[in-house]
């Protein structure tokens, strides 16, 4: 197991990685994001997805996102991987685990995390439909970035 | 030289994810707008840019050596 | 592996378990939460803890909680597993692993079921400090229920 | 007969974990007083009670064959 705690891999995850990479005798809460591909998104049938990543960025992105959790929440420990390449129904895309002395931080921050991945790392995904393919945009629905750039300063959109 | 990357849709538009122009001290607008003629990209305003890594704007220039990565709406997770 | 999904056991929870209980093809999100036993407590260190339940009760109390969410988040799967016995630092005493299309309902649910086993299930925790041992009381900090019992209707207090 | 559970520092003060008392038609209320005579306890104020796993109010009654277990503030995840 590699101990990065921001990670792009292309090999199946594993959560219990992630869990003990934020375990800590000080810690009372460990939550996990299992982000999976799903089937059906409005009534389309996915067949299988590709993720593609600009690498060295998207950690750099990933690592930013821990650091703006540890000013938001102190004392919690976060680990993230995302996979790329080719995903199946059900394989997993991403991981996010958050440790915490206390529970309501470990949900605030796990959550917060998929919020900002959605936001400002450089992660794609092709949807492979029954009927053809798209490359996703903007999970978020916004046509543009209303500032002329991802909200990188750690705002709430 | 400087180095692009192309990533998602504009990767397979120009049928590269890499090239080397020989540009220096160009804003990031005429560096879109050079891309654009030279693949007839589809549109590049909801397209961001980072430089050497680094969310960049439009009015922010490049430089010999820098590599720009252009950088559709992410859609991870 | 024991597929019911409200368990309580005397055995170590293993956190796959309750994630695989929970997995189906129009999940794009899993959340789980892992309750572990932690070393200090407000200045006080913890040697270990003993964790007591009115078995059957607890189970069907569970049940009720994965009934609740059931109603107020349809469409998403809840499992629950909480240990009883000797517990050491690190231990892990509670999961909760819930599976939805969406991630704001797996959040939203995984949070709502760990609030509602501390109010209505009866499950009690004995903590050994260094210099003698108490059973712990209501952690919600309430010394008693203002409606004369708990709550036990599914409202947010 | 009724059955009555005892747990975490009722069960240890009561030095046992379960007991059958002769009793019928008793409300809640009434039971607790009984206990607390019997055993001493500390107040049972805090204390829920479950009839047959079910919670229940110092106002219900119990019956014969009846369940009835004292249930501290709980404290479990």
């Amino acid at each position: 197991m590699n101990n990065e705690l921001f990670q792009i891999v292309d090999e199946p995850i594993i959560l219990q990685d992630l869990v003990d990479k934020v375990e800590r005798r000080e810690a009372g809460a460990v939550t996990t994001f299992i982000g999976t591909v799903r089937e059906w998104t409005k009534g389309k049938r996915t067949v299988y997805l590709e993720y593609q990543a600009y690498k060295p960025m998207a950690i750099k992105m990933l690592k930013t996102i821990g650091d703006e959790i540890q000013s938001k929440w102190p004392n919690t420990k976060v680990a993230i991987t995302h996979r790329v390449g080719r995903l199946d129904i059900s394989d997993i895309a991403v991981i996010i685990a958050v440790s915490s002395p206390h529970r309501k931080q470990a949900y605030e921050a796990n959550e917060y995390a998929i919020e900002r991945i959605k936001q400002i790392v450089p992660i794609w995904k092709k949807e492979h439909w029954e009927d053809g393919e798209t490359w996703i945009g903007d999970q978020l629905e916004k046509v543009s970035y209303p500032k002329g750039k991802p909200n990188i300063k750690g705002e709430v959109l | 030289m400087i180095t692009v990357l192309l990533f998602a849709h504009l990767q397979e538009e120009a049928g590269q994810d890499r090239l080397e122009m020989d540009l220096d001290e160009i804003t990031i607008g005429d560096l879109k707008k050079e891309l654009q003629q030279k693949f007839r990209l589809s549109q590049l305003d909801h397209v961001m840019v980072a430089i050497n890594e680094e969310y960049a704007l439009n009015d922010d220039k490049v430089k010999q050596g820098d590599v720009v990565a252009f950088i559709p709406p992410v859609s991870g997770g």
